[in-house]
Order: C-alpha cells, then structure tokens, then sequence
C-alpha cells in the first residue's frame, strides 16, 4: 500500500484561487486607505491647506480657498442626532415590545415589516423626507420658520431608515439574554416591566449598545436622504431648520456635477471622504469590540 | 431489681400517614394543565404539608416541572398554557381572576434548575428582589445589609463570599450560584420555596450541599422539590409524590405519602418498577 | 473549607441509631443481670418480668431493622456507611438473641422453682454472666467507638469463658455422680451455663461486625481461636 | 450567628408597580405601531404623488384632430403618422425620420410623437391623490379658473409608458426604460465579478483558513468593510475605475470607445463599484450559510477518503447553495437600489440611448429618481413617485424569488 502524498494540481489550483478571494477584500481596504489617501494628501499638500485649518475652519468655500470642514460636520451631526432622537426611543421600545411583550403571531408579522422597510433603497427615504416630512415640519413649525431644505427633515427621516436596524440588533440582544434570567426575576415576584427594564435590558445593553453605534455610523455614511432633503451649500449653522449640507451630501452634489481631475476641488472632496472613512470605520471597531466582549460575558 | 427503660424507642412509625388539613402549605384539587390541545397534567390532586419537603418524582415528560411551576403561575409564562382546577394557598385560589400573579410569586419563591444569578454583584442580587417588593428598614427591622447578611447566612453561603460581596454573582461556582439564588430567594420572605431540579446542574458534592441546605431551610419554609434523580427525593423529602405518563402521555400522579414508606414499601406496582429501575 | 457538612442530617441519623443500638445492648446487658439474680435468687417473680421485657427487646430490635433498611433505602449509603448499616443488622441480631439467652435462663429459674431444687454451685455460673456481660460491654464500647484494637482483643476472653463453661460441667457432672437425685437440677443449670456460653459466642460476632465496619475485614474469630 | 434575626418589612407597593408596569407597556406598543405608521405612511405617500388629477395644456386640442369620436388611442399607425406628416415642420419631420423612420416605430412610440410634438401638451399642475379624491369639486373650480385651456384628467404615473419610453425633458413623455437596462447591465457585471469572489473567500475563510493573525484580519477587515458607507465606494470607484484604469474601462485599449464619452464613467465602471460593495455582504451572507452545514456531513466525506475540495465541492457548497443563493439575491437587491456610490463614479442623468455594451454610458434606476426629485418642476416629482413603485417592485420580486429560493432547497 502506497501512503505517500499525492499530487493534486487540481486541488492546489483550486486553493490557491480560493486564498486569492479570501485576501481580495484586503485589496479592496489598501485600495480604499490609498486612493483616498493620495488624494487627501494632494489636498493637504496644496499651498493654503493645512490640516488645522481643515479641522478647525467654520468656512467651506473652495472658490475662494476656505477648507474648513466644521460646517460638513455640524450638519452631519445634527442630523445624526435627530436620526437618533427618532431611532433610539422607538428603536428600543421596539425592541423591547417585540422580545418581551409580542406574542410570537404579533412577533412574525411585524419583523417582516420592519424586514421591508430596512430593504427600501435611501433614495425612496429622501423623496419621502422631500415630499412628506418637510413640509409636515413646515406646517407645524411654519413655513417661515422652516426651510424647504433642512437638516431636521432628513435627520428624522434618516432616523426611519435605521430604526429596522436599531431594532433588530437590539431584539437580538434581548432575546439572547437567557430565559433563566427572565425567570428568575419573574420567581422573584418582578413584573414584566421591571423583569424587560431592570434585568434583561442591561444584560443585553452591550449588544444594544452597539446597535445604536452601528447605527450612527449608518447615518453618518447616509448620503441620499440628506443630499435630496438636508439642501446644497455648506453652511455653518446650529438651526435645524435651516438647509445645511453634511459630508456625504456635498461629496456627491460636487462630484455629480462636471469636476476636473487633480483640481483642488476633487482633491478636497477626498479628504472628506477619508475623514468620513475614518469616522464610520472607529464606530464599526468599537462597536464590534463591545459585542465580542458581550460574547464574552454571556458564554 | 426492676428493668430500668431509660431508652425509649422513638424510631419513627411506618405507618403511612398523609399531611392533615390543618397544616397544609397548598392544595391542589383536580389539575388539568394544557399546553395548547396537549394535556401534560392530568387530575392532579395534591396536598402539600407545611414546613416539609415534599418531593415530586417521576421520569422525563411526566409533568413534574409543570406541575411545579403553575404553583407560583410560572407557567403562564409559556404561550399557549391553560389550567383548569383550583390551587389553595391559604384557602384562596391563586388562579382565581382578581389575584395578581407577581403577588402569588412574591409569597411562592422559585429555585431553578440552573444556577441563574442576575449578572450583578452577590449583594445586589440578594438585595434586588427585596428592594424591588417594597423592603424598608425602619428601627427594629433589619437594614438591607443585615438582611443579605443573614439571607446568605441562611443559605450558608455568607462565610464563602462575606469577604466579596461587590463581585459579580456569576464569578461563584455552580454551586455557590445556587446557592446565592436561594438566599435571593429567601431574602423576598416567601412562604414557599419551589424547586424545580435545584441540583441537576451540580456536581455530586455541591448537589449535597444543596440538600443539606434544604432540610435546614425546611424549619422556616415549606419546600416542594421537583428531582428526576429519585435518589435525592429519598434523601431529602419527607413526603414524596410520583408521578407518571398515562397512555395519552399526559402527567398523573400515581402515588403520594411518606418518603420512606414510598422508598420501602411502594403500593403502586408502577412505583415499585420505578424506584427499583425496572421501569416501562 | 467546608461550611457545610454536607451530610450532616444523614451523620445525625447515623449516630442516633448507634445510640439506639447502644441502648439495644444495654437493655439485653440488663435482661442478663435480671435473669442471673433470678437464678441466683431463685425469684420467679423477676424471672417472669425478664421474660415480659423480651418482648420489648424484640419491639425495638424490628423498629431499629426498619430503620436500617429505610436508610439504606433512601440514602444511598456507600462504603463505611454501608458496613456500618449491614454490620448493626447483624448486631441487634446478635443482642436480640442474647436477650433471648437470658430469657432461657429465666425459664431455667422458673422451672427450677416449680421443682423446688435447691442450687448449691453459682459461683462459676455467675463468673460465666460476668464474663459474658464484661464482653458485652466492651464490645459495645468498641462498636461506639469504632475501636479495632479492642473488637480484636475481646474473642480472646471467649477461652476463659469456655474454660468456666468446663469447669461447671465438670462441677455439676460431680454433684451428679455424689448425688443422682440432683441430675434435674444439674440439666437446668448446665442449660443456663450453655446459655451463658453461648453468650460469649454471640459477643464474639458482634466483635467481627466492628472490625468489619473499620476495617472491611470479614474474619471469622472463633475458626481462629479453633486452630 | 452573632446577631439577633430580624424579620424584615415590607412595604405593599404592588399597585403602584402594575400601573407603572401598565404605562410602559402601552408605550411599548403604541411605539411599535408607530414604527409600522411609518412604513403605511411612506408607502401612501408615494401613492399620493403617483395618481391624482393633472391638468395638461396642448397648443392644438386633441379634439379637433379626432374624427367620428373615435380617440386618439385608438387610431391605427398609418393615421397617425399622417397627423404627424400634417402638423409639423418640414425641418422637426426630417429629423424625427433621421433617428429611425417612423414606419418603423411602434405604435406607442408614434403616439408619444404626437403627444410631444403635435400637441406639444404640458402639464400645468398636478394634484395629489388624497387632494384628487377628497376635493374634487374645487380643483375642478380651480383648474377652470386658473388653466382655462388646459383639460383636467386622473392621471396615473405609473404606466406603460413608463417603462418602455427613454429619458425625455416632457414629464408626460419621460420613461425609465434606459435607466432599466442601465441597472441591469451594472448589476451582471457586479454578479459577475462579486459572486465568484465572494462565494469563494467564504469557502476560504469557512474551509480552509486555520485561525492565524493574518486570517483574524481578513475576517475583521470583512466586517470593516460592510460597514464603510456607500459614498465611500463611490470614491474608490471614482480614482481607480475612472480615472486609474480609464483605458480599460473606457473601452479605449480595446478600441471600442463610445462617441458620446470618452472617459471611464461606463457600466464597466459601475458594475466593478458595485461589486466591491457588495462583496463583504456575499461573503458574511455565504459564509453563515456554510457555516450552518454541520460538521458531521464534513466528517463523512473525509472518512471515506475525500480531499478537502471534494468535500467543499459535493458536500458543503450544495448544503449552503440554499443560503449562498438567497443572500448573492439580497445584496443584489442593495445593488441596485444604490444610488450614491453612482452619483459620485458619475452616472450621466440624461440618457435617451440604451446602452449596448459595458463601455456605454449609463443611468439607472435610483438615479433617474434621484434626479426627477430634484427638478423644481412639481410634476417631475410625481414622476418620480411613478419610477419609486417600479423599482419598488422590482426590489420587491427580488426578494419572492430568495424567499422561493430559501423554501425550494432543501435544509440542512
């Protein structure tokens, strides 16, 4: 009998193929850091950039060499919050109905729902923020009060779009709280409210936790809503109600429009984009740290 | 020279004897628990003796832990379970409408068959339960120290972890766990504790620490212990109750009396077969 | 560390039924004593009281039966524990058949009595009970206090006792052979010395149950002493 | 125990906590209600802007063209053709027989020419349809008083026309067949380029990678990259696919440039950016998909001797198809309701063409969305609302087929 290894050609084509896969997503991170990383530096290199100046500066107008990319990311941030003002409570509230309250009937017709309406392209969300939202928000606040394009609409549209996602994570966290546990308040003569707020949910808070930080960085990385309902034109302002334009919003008004290569314009835009990158990439990290450490504590 | 008796002999009686009425713990009269169409007790009538272990036995599926569990209306926490039947405690039914099942949990504590304790400190989850049912300490009653004092007292437990009160409850062992949630258990002042499998989950010396544990606690509670290990309802119960499965798989309860007579001198042959491993 | 023990109940239960057991002895103890001074005094009166008190004897040797076998029934005992529970049904055995030793001597009293015979060697019969009841006592001694030394030693009195046990054969084969009007009376008595020989036999077993609960030694002393 | 025992006191809180218990369930619910207010409500909304009166103003009133009664629907081609040969200028009729000669246009497509051209109808204002149904009597006042001339008709925006017609600058005529093809063409590509790869780092990752620093990264990196925005890609594509490798993606090495570009914005462009984004979502899906074949049937096949790839091959990959297949069909769904990543490599808005090959140019779905919300003309928007359903419906039968698909194959 002849036990000596074999040549398999085949076999090591195969796997050298399916290693070439499996290192491709690498490519596509070096290609994401380096691309955008040249250009951003093209920018920052340019005479009249600097990088404090870039952080710091309340004015974007590249026309007239002002790079101060605090006006991008005030919007950005009002509109993330009133993202989450809409997404955290119902989100939550959610949640905690579905993994404590629903019976399992209620339970599989209203996860489907939220199935679909965490399938609708963003596109459909901005026209609703256009068409509907706004001018909600203008015929209770005012129309003088209210502009047609403004942060607070797309910020609380955008705050739709991630509740599926805020839900679905956090019910999971939730439903993966043993039953033990729930049983143990229940024996203890809790009540269900004080079984779902004072045992379950912080010892799910860790996956909750997580949900609303992927879902800020979901928001943060939204582009269509804010580019159809947040308005054209950075602006540094705190008024929600006034048009603003986030990060994403201005990446894809200016890059949609006729833009000369090695311009500084271009290359500014990729230095938003790598701030952008930078910011959504950290909120994946420590939201990915803070589930593997619930895996943890719960195994 | 008379024969002076000085020994008596006090060797307890064989004689079967059954809980009295006027020191029953709870009375159960012609259960029928469903889950959905399925029948898992049937015709269960059962009266528990206060300040006891009572011990339900039986082999897998028969009906014990539900049984146990719709003591304290836990298993209306199943979907799709209904009961028919009255549970007496203290004469009133806890099934009837206008009593309130957190009521009937606070006043019939549970221990369960895996060490659950809450994911706080050792104190804490003494002290939750407690808080949460309204415990206050005025002068002449214990302050909620003293109290997880001598709740973990009770559950002698408080020597192992006084020194570590602040760690989490879940960094004790097995044993140790089990242990801290019967002093949480305890600590909301219940009438009865229910046991449902308190030791399957330990090893055999943590599972006699537990029954040790539970004959001391038997001076103050009424305990009912649901065990598939008949070897631990003979050592610890004082009354037990076997249960099996009729042919439509549902629970009946076949007999019922004192430990060791059920152990030495079963009347149901299906008893007999059970204790002596030549069942079915 | 160790806050519990973890069979404590179960301990407690062991140690009252050796006290049980004790007092078992002590009550078979006291039915010889009774028996011997209703031989010595030829009283009848406490002869027929011994023979009532072996009824409760037998009473508490079956409760003490039961409650073995309700221990192991539901306690699972397991290596000391269960020689120790095996080895007290072979004790009260034995004690309940040295109660019924003492009720042969107390029917040998009777029956003497009706014959009105007159007893005229008790010296070495009584040396015979003493010896007998020392064995007893440190037998139960040595059950108490799990005492494999002494457990061992105590069979080696059973030479004396048999040697007492010839020397009243030999006495009342002489009353016999100077008066043959005395050969009834010589059958009562050489009854009670077998009795009380017996007695000694009985002590004897109880000894190897001791060694063998300490130990797990089944031996058997008196093929020993027959070597 | 040293100290005295105490009994403890209790107070009797129970009501207090049940109504406390109470409210907070009813927020609960009402919460999640609310959450499905949200989904009806978007939903209406689209359908209020997608039917609903129009009035529409034609320079010539289709009456007097119609003869007998008979409407203009129903005229057969050659009539209208000739009410095409009787209306416009010479110069128009030429250069309207110079695109293709219309005797070969459809039906349809003549009467579109009609519409536009002869009638030359614009639509003054729209109504929407809670507006249509509910105040019929004043919008029928108002159209009189304001657009005289102008005929008052229900319209509906999703319509035949809606598919089969291009781009077109009249809202009437306006269509989304080229902004189909568009994402059809895009997403073959992404399937072709990201199915391969995808399915095949899940096999690494899942069968062959032992658990080294490098293969941590990997797997880190894949969920990393799930979570990059989509804005992001766009850019990537927009320097490497556009610019870096424009002579490849343009079509120009291969000397089959485009007249109308000659840049790399191409369906070449857009298929690989959609494949780089959609490709951590094939490999996570896969991977869980192959992760759920148990191990025993690996076992199996070892122990009679089979080789890791003929283990992946007979056993595994047919046990995960099921899984692989349903979630290459839902990144493919995302594919295509993608719109930023599109707008930034640069989608061209205003196509008539369809695209023929992968350098054409393009426009898809989302982005003729995209672009009719933004129009200030309010009847583009309702145009939109009509091109929302059809993408929507899509999106929505790409979904039945993976849930048929998920219920078809067998499960392990």
């Amino acid at each position: 009998m002849n036990l000596k290894k074999k040549h398999r050609p085949g076999e090591t084509f195969i796997q050298a193929f399916l290693y070439f896969c499996g290192i491709f997503s690498i490519f596509t991170t070096i290609g994401i850091v380096f691309e955008i990383g040249k250009e951003a530096l093209l920018f920052f290199g340019s005479p009249g950039v600097s990088l404090w100046e870039f952080l710091t500066g309340t004015t974007w107008q590249p026309q007239v060499g002002e790079f101060g990319v605090l006006p991008l990311v005030t919007s950005t941030f009002i509109t993330t919050f009133f993202a989450m003002l809409i997404a955290i409570p119902f989100g939550l509230a959610i949640a905690i109905y579905l993994s404590e309250y629903a019976t399992i009937k209620v339970k599989n017709t209203i996860k489907p729902i939220l199935e679909v309406l965490a399938g609708i392209p963003t596109v459909v969300y901005g026209y609703f923020a256009l068409s509907f939202m706004t001018p909600i928000l203008r015929s209770i606040f005012g129309a003088d009060v209210v502009d047609i394009y403004n942060t607070a609409s797309a910020g609380l549209v955008m705050g739709i779009l991630i509740l599926p996602l805020i839900t679905s994570m956090s019910e999971d966290a939730l439903s993966a709280v043993p039953r033990s546990l729930r049983e143990a308040a229940v024996g203890l003569g809790a009540t269900k409210l004080e079984t779902a707020v004072k045992v379950v949910f912080p010892a799910a808070i860790s996956g909750i936790a997580a949900a609303i930080i992927v879902g800020i960085s979901r928001v943060v990385g939204e582009t269509m809503i804010v580019a159809l309902a947040a308005g054209a034109g950075p602006k540094f302002t705190f008024n929600p109600f006034e048009g603003a334009e986030t990060m994403t919003g201005h990446i894809v008004r200016i890059s949609g429009g006729d833009l000369s290569y090695d311009s500084i314009d271009y290359n500014s835009l990729f230095a938003i984009g790598i701030l952008l990158f930078f910011i959504t990439l950290g909120l994946n990290i420590i939201s990915q740290r803070i589930v593997s450490r619930f895996r943890e504590v719960g195994e | 020279m008379q024969l002076p008796f000085i020994y008596e002999i006090n060797i307890e009686s064989t004689e079967m004897t059954l809980p009295q009425n006027n020191s029953l713990a709870i009375e159960a009269t012609n259960l029928n628990i469903y889950y959905g169409t399925f029948r898992a007790v049937k015709d269960v009538s059962l009266k528990i003796p206060q300040n006891k272990v009572t011990a339900l036995i039986g082999p897998s599926g028969c009906g014990k832990s539900t049984l146990i569990r719709s003591f304290n209306r836990m298993n209306e926490l199943v979907p799709g379970s209904h009961l028919k039947g009255e549970i007496l405690f203290r004469g009133e039914n806890i099934y009837a409408q206008t009593v309130d099942p957190v009521e009937v949990r606070r006043k019939i504590g549970m221990v369960f068959q895996k060490p659950n304790p809450f994911p706080k400190s050792i104190y804490e989850n003494v002290a939750w339960g407690a808080k949460l049912n309204g415990f206050k300490s005025e002068l002449g009653y214990p302050n909620m120290d003293e109290w997880v004092e001598q709740c973990l007292r009770k559950a002698a437990l408080w020597d192992e972890v006084k020194d570590k009160l602040d760690q989490s409850g879940l960094s004790l062992s097995g044993g140790q766990q089990q242990r801290l949630c019967i002093a949480r258990t305890i600590a909301i002042q219940p009438e009865i504790i229910l046991m449902d499998e308190p030791a399957s989950a330990l090893d055999p010396i943590a599972t006699l620490k537990i029954e040790e544990l539970m004959r001391e606690l038997v001076e103050e509670y009424t305990i009912i212990v649901v065990t598939h290990n008949m070897h631990q309802a003979a050592r610890v119960s004082d009354y037990t109750a076997f249960l099996t499965m009729d042919e439509d798989r549902s629970g009946v309860l076949v007999e019922y009396g004192q430990t060791n007579q059920i152990f030495t001198n079963p009347r149901d042959s299906r008893t007999e077969g059970y204790i002596t491993g030549r069942y079915g | 560390m160790n806050p519990i023990n973890t069979r404590e109940t179960f301990d407690n239960q062991l140690s009252h039924l050796s006290q049980e057991v004790l007092s078992l002895g002590k009550m078979a103890e006291i039915a010889i004593r009774q028996s011997m001074q209703a031989l010595q005094q030829a009283d009848r009166g406490i002869a027929r009281q011994s023979i009532r008190n072996d009824l409760e004897i037998n009473k508490k040797r079956y409760a003490l039966e039961n409650n073995c076998v309700t221990l192991i029934a539901t306690q699972q005992p397991m290596g000391r524990d269960v020689r120790f529970l095996t080895a007290i049904l072979e004790i009260i055995t034995e004690l309940e058949r040295i109660a019924d030793y003492a009720k042969g001597v107390s029917k040998v009293t009777i029956r003497m009595s009706e014959k009105n015979s007159s007893i005229t060697i008790m010296t070495h019969l009584q040396e015979m009970a003493e010896m007998g009841l020392s064995m007893l006592e440190r037998s139960l001694e040595a059950f108490m206090r799990r005492d494999t030394e002494s457990a061992r030693s105590i069979p080696l009195d059973d030479d004396q006792v048999d040697h007492l046990y010839n020397q009243v054969a030999m006495e009342l084969t002489n009353m016999v052979i100077k008066d043959p009007g005395t050969v009834q009376t010589a059958q009562y008595l050489m009854w009670a010395a077998h009795n009380l020989e017996r007695l000694a036999d009985r002590v004897t077993n109880i000894c190897e149950r001791v060694v063998y609960v300490n130990t797990g030694e089944m031996l058997e002393f008196d093929q020993m002493e027959d070597e | 125990m040293s100290k005295p025992k105490l009994k403890p006191l209790f107070i009797d809180n129970l009501k207090l906590r049940n109504a406390n218990a109470n409210r907070w369930k009813i927020f609960f619910q009402v919460s999640t209600y609310v959450g499905i207010i949200f989904l009806t409500l978007l939903l209406l909304n689209i359908l209020n802007q997608t039917f609903g009166y129009v009035a529409i103003s034609s320079k010539v009133d289709p009456d007097s063209l119609t003869k007998e009664g008979v409407s203009l629907e129903q005229l057969s081609k050659k009539e209208l053709i000739t009410i095409i040969q009787d209306n416009v200028s010479a110069g128009l009729l030429r250069q309207l027989q110079r695109e293709m000669p219309l005797e070969e246009k459809s039906q349809s497509e003549v009467y579109d020419i009609v519409v536009e051209k002869v009638f030359e109808s614009e639509v003054s204002a729209t109504w929407t349809l809670a507006d249509s149904l509910m105040n019929k009597v004043s919008i029928r006042a108002e159209a009189a008083e304001k657009y005289p001339k102008a005929d008052l008709v229900f319209y509906s925006w999703v319509k035949p026309h809606l598919l089969s017609n291009p781009q077109s600058s009249n809202p009437l005529n306006a269509g989304v067949r080229t902004a189909i093809f568009g994402s059809l063409w895009i997403v073959l590509i992404t399937v072709i380029v990201a199915f391969p790869i995808g399915v095949g780092s899940a096999i690494y990752l899942e069968e062959y990678a032992s658990n080294t620093w490098f293969n941590r990264i990997i797997q880190t990196n894949i969920n990393n990259l799930a979570g990059v925005p989509s804005i992001i890609y766009g850019m990537l594509g927009l320097a490497i696919f556009v610019r870096t490798l424009e002579p490849i993606t343009s079509g120009a090495i291969f000397g089959s440039v485009d007249p109308t570009t000659a840049n790399g914005r191409t369906i070449l462009s857009a298929g690989l950016t959609l494949a780089l984004l959609v490709l951590p979502l094939i490999i996570i899906n896969a991977r869980e998909a192959i992760k759920a074949v148990p191990d025993s049937i690996r076992q199996a096949s070892y122990g009679v001797g089979a080789t890791r790839w003929q283990t992946t091959w007979s056993h595994v990959i047919p046990g995960a198809l099921r899984g692989i297949l349903t979630g290459t069909i839902l990144a493919i769904s995302r594919a295509m309701g993608e719109t930023a990543p599109l707008v930034v490599i640069g989608a061209s808005t205003y196509i008539v063409f369809d695209p023929n090959n992968i350098f054409s140019k393009f426009t898809v779905l989302p982005i003729q969305i995209y672009q009719w919300t933004t129009r200030p003309q309010p009847e583009f928007r309702n145009l939109a609302a009509g091109a929302i359903i059809v993408l929507m419906l899509i999106l929505l039968s790409m979904n039945a087929i993976a849930i048929y698909i998920r219920n078809k194959y067998r499960k392990y």
